[in-house]
């Protein structure tokens, strides 16, 4: 069901964790649907020095929060907005079809993350808006974990 | 590394003696029962043996057995071909929120047709209240339909008590026993049962064969159209290696009954006790011993279901979290919410099914390697943090 | 004694290497494709070739292939399935009068809920009038389901140009393809065919199996609800042994297509002029050319079918007198009655239909064997003595 | 299928053929249900001396056909009357049931050739009625050959 790159991601997970005191956090999903993302980031100097997450979730939730973790480490906000739900999975070597919902959490909660260091610090980051309360909210009729 | 299957609620393996009954009517016996030649009389006799041996072993005359694809088209007759010919007498079916989605989603159908169904609550053990049967029963009731053991959870229900308040209300009482059999001695005619579904696969044999129960003397729709088999009543060519299969594994699962019986309720009881006792925040889903000799379901807090699977896997573990039906798209149980169970403890429960080929040593290696897959679930999971964090 | 199996409409025998295809799925892979671990990917892995393999063969995708329990449930699938979704749009069915009873007997069922049905006539060879389906095309017509080859006389219809007619008007064509599958090349894009049904036994696989090909977004209603096995659109446990056998034995019936209907086409036509030649008042029923390469019926004259099958049996040989499942009640063949024939011709009225085992020796066989059995029935056949007295 | 007696009086019918001078002949069924059967009788001083048929139809039909005759000869005609359709079957082990029907087509033609007998000479038979035209008449609902 799975691509070897995400198996490794799961078995394997990069960056699990908290951050002390991180710059921004960021919680997107719900239980109803199984999945729930939390991410830590530390940012200086407009870069993001370090991120951690933690995951309530399937094993492309746990996948793609490593991997969204990964590649966001040492990048600008800017280029950090540019990760896509595609781009993780891509990254990930594909996701099975019924999973592709996980990959938009993890970009959600990036977002949701940056969206609080940018209330925390009182800066308006462009293109940048804020996060729903629960991304599935809008999906209820695909089915919970259909997207 | 060792494979350790325990999710043989999904589906068993195939004995060896089932295959090795089957074979020669693949290639030598093949004929078309139907047919008048010798090489189709062979065929025709197996299928009379067969049809007699599950007879026997539900207390059933061998006219009242049908062979059909499986648990799914069983459930799917027996609920259609009632409402067909049910309709001038009334549109009312009473079943309960734990069914099978063989049984849900065909009443669901039918509720879109215009049938009205009545869901009936469980208690927080999954046990159907026999007395909110009663309650439910109008005029316009024309089945009851009420699952012999649950698939996830293993609640048994009480079937005889059900089958004696229909038989009092004359009403159709069908029930899907897929899960039942082999599990628990069934007698269709001591508990009132006039419809009843089960399917090969679920007691070693092989997929793609079912039998829908029919009491004699039953008025029901048919549901496959076509050639006069079956007694013009199911239409296709018979399922021949299917039906000899189905067969002798039933003849199997039935020998020995009570020893396996025996045997497969003290592992039950000796895994939910490991469990229980090394892994915090968890516990049993279900009735303690109104329960499937071979049916383990824990809630584990904290933790989702299919990361668990997988895990476990990795440890060459088969397990399932609720139905495999519904792992694939990972919807939370609608059993295990129907107990009351807040979704992410839905989410968060793993089911071992246990069989024939289950030893002690892998229930104890199952229970060596749950908690330090639990602990490191738990390690990364944001649920668990916050729990740590409010407790603190 | 010599068995010579000349019933492959009926069914055939599994091959050797379907069997062996089959065999890891019964007792090794025998997880549920619907689960999470490994075991059940390499389940989904083999249902996922043989649906590819399938697809290949008919020209279609894979996400148009649906498994079903045979040809019986795909017909009755297709049917009713597209009458359900129909509702609001029309409730009228094109069908022919010599349709396998699957069609026929599910065409009669949803007469009696009040669609309006027209059983086209054929003509004395047993051919479909493209011109007459134009005709009989109304408003209301929501399906048009003819079969590609008839199973008892073997006539080819004429399916492309009744798919681009069906396609001129927009409405749904289904074809029961069940005894064409392996005899006649078939591409659903080309012919503008909706939906199709086959069946695995009927080409050396197994019983049991079979598929609808569903045309990719056509609107069709569910006919077995459940789990959401078939992508949501047929539930049931996946029969994994079934699946594979017929993937295989499609694989096969593919391989050295055209040398295999030239052989067959000869042999066809030798045990044709054959009894013909030797056997007074004989003929052959069907169309001589457009026919599919295994199937010879002859109408004896003065002589019943059944007799003839058994004295056939006596002689090692299995035959089939109209279609398998008629035979057992022996009501008169309403394929032959369509043809014209009055009752005591279609009642004798003999099937062999020649398989990939079938040899040029059996065949002289049986062109050796019939002329004295046929004679020998006559002998005490009143009604032969009266055409003999008639026409002194 | 069928018992190894009706199997052996398929494959070797008893009585095959006509009576030149047949005192009665009687024929029922129809072509339609695929069963015709003819009876010759040669009746002497009230005993049937011989008897021979023709038929058309399945096994069944040849082997209650061949057992009747069997049955019928060295009879006197009170007695053949009491050969009822079930003594037939029983007397051949037995019958599928749906081809129970055959053996009702051997009795009424016995009876037809008894009537065309006590016709032809004018007698009346105590409890012999009048053959129907097509026993199968009354059977339409039950379909052609599923007595
Ligand atoms: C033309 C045709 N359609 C449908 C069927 C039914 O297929 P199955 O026996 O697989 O249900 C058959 C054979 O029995 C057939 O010959
Ligand atoms: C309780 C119950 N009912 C019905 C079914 C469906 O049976 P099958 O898969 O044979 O169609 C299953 C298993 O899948 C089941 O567990």
């Amino acid at each position: 069901m799975y691509s070897e790159k995400v198996m490794d991601h799961f078995m394997n997970p990069r960056n699990v964790g908290e951050i002390e005191d991180a710059s921004g956090v960021g919680t997107v999903g719900n239980a109803r649907c199984g999945d729930i993302m939390k991410v830590y980031l530390k940012i200086e100097d407009n870069i993001i020095k370090d991120a951690k997450f933690k995951t309530f979730g399937c094993g492309a939730a746990v996948a793609t929060s490593s991997m969204a973790t990964e590649l966001v480490i040492g990048k600008t906000i800017e280029e950090a907005l540019k990760i896509s739900n595609k781009s993780v999975a891509e990254a990930l070597d594909g996701l099975p079809p019924v999973k592709m919902h996980c990959s938009l959490l993890a970009e959600e909660s990036l977002h949701a993350a940056l969206w609080d260091y940018a209330k925390k610090n009182n800066i308006k980051i462009e293109g940048l808006e804020e996060p729903k309360e629960d991304i599935h909210e809008h999906e209820e009729e695909a089915g919970c974990c259909n997207a | 590394m060792n494979k350790i299957y325990l999710d043989n609620a999904a589906t068993t393996p195939v004995k060896k003696e089932v295959v090795e009954a089957m074979l020669p009517y693949f290639t030598e016996n093949f004929g078309n029962p139907s047919s008048v030649y010798q090489l189709a009389q062979i065929n025709k006799k197996a299928i009379d043996e067969a049809r007699e041996t599950i007879a026997k072993c539900l207390g059933a005359n061998t006219n009242e057995i049908f062979f059909t694809s499986g648990g799914t088209e069983a459930d799917n007759w027996a609920i259609k071909g009632i409402a067909e010919v049910s309709k001038g007498k009334g549109n009312h079916i009473i079943t309960s929120k734990i069914e099978h989605h063989a049984i849900l989603h065909t009443c669901e159908y039918l509720e879109k047709q215009g049938y009205e169904i009545t869901y009936l609550d469980v208690d927080s053990e999954g046990m159907v209240n026999p007395e909110d049967v009663k309650r439910a029963i109008k005029d316009t009731t024309i089945l009851i339909t009420i699952m012999y053991a649950n698939n996830e959870i293993g609640t048994i229900m009480p079937i005889s008590e059900i089958g004696k308040i229909a038989k009092e209300h004359n009403i159709p009482f069908h029930t899907d026993a897929v899960q039942a059999i082999g599990q628990v001695k069934i007698d269709v005619k001591e508990q009132n049962i006039d419809l009843l579904s089960l399917s090969g696969h679920k007691f070693n044999g092989p997929k793609g064969i079912g039998v829908l129960y029919i009491k004699r003397g039953l008025k029901i729709g048919t549901f496959i159209h076509g050639g006069a088999q079956e007694r013009g009543r199911r239409a296709g060519t018979e399922n021949v290696p299917g039906i000899v299969g189905l067969g002798k594994a039933i003849e199997l699962a039935y020998e020995h009954f009570d020893d396996k019986v025996a045997r497969l309720t003290t592992l039950r009881d000796e895994l939910i006790e490991g469990l229980i006792r090394s892994i915090p925040y968890c516990k049993l889903n279900g009735h303690k011993t109104d329960r499937l000799p071979n049916n383990v379901n824990i809630g584990v807090e904290f933790v989702e279901g299919e990361s668990l699977l997988l895990l476990l896997d990795m440890n060459g573990i088969a397990a399932s979290s609720g139905s495999a039906c519904t792992s694939g798209s990972l919807d939370p149980s609608h059993v295990l919410l129907a107990l009351g169970l807040p979704h992410e403890k839905a989410h968060g429960s793993v089911r071992f099914t246990l069989g024939e080929q289950t030893t002690k040593e892998q229930i104890d290696f199952v229970i060596e390697k749950m908690p330090p897959i639990v602990q490191r679930m738990r390690e990364m999971s944001p649920l668990y943090e916050d729990f740590l964090k409010t407790n603190k």
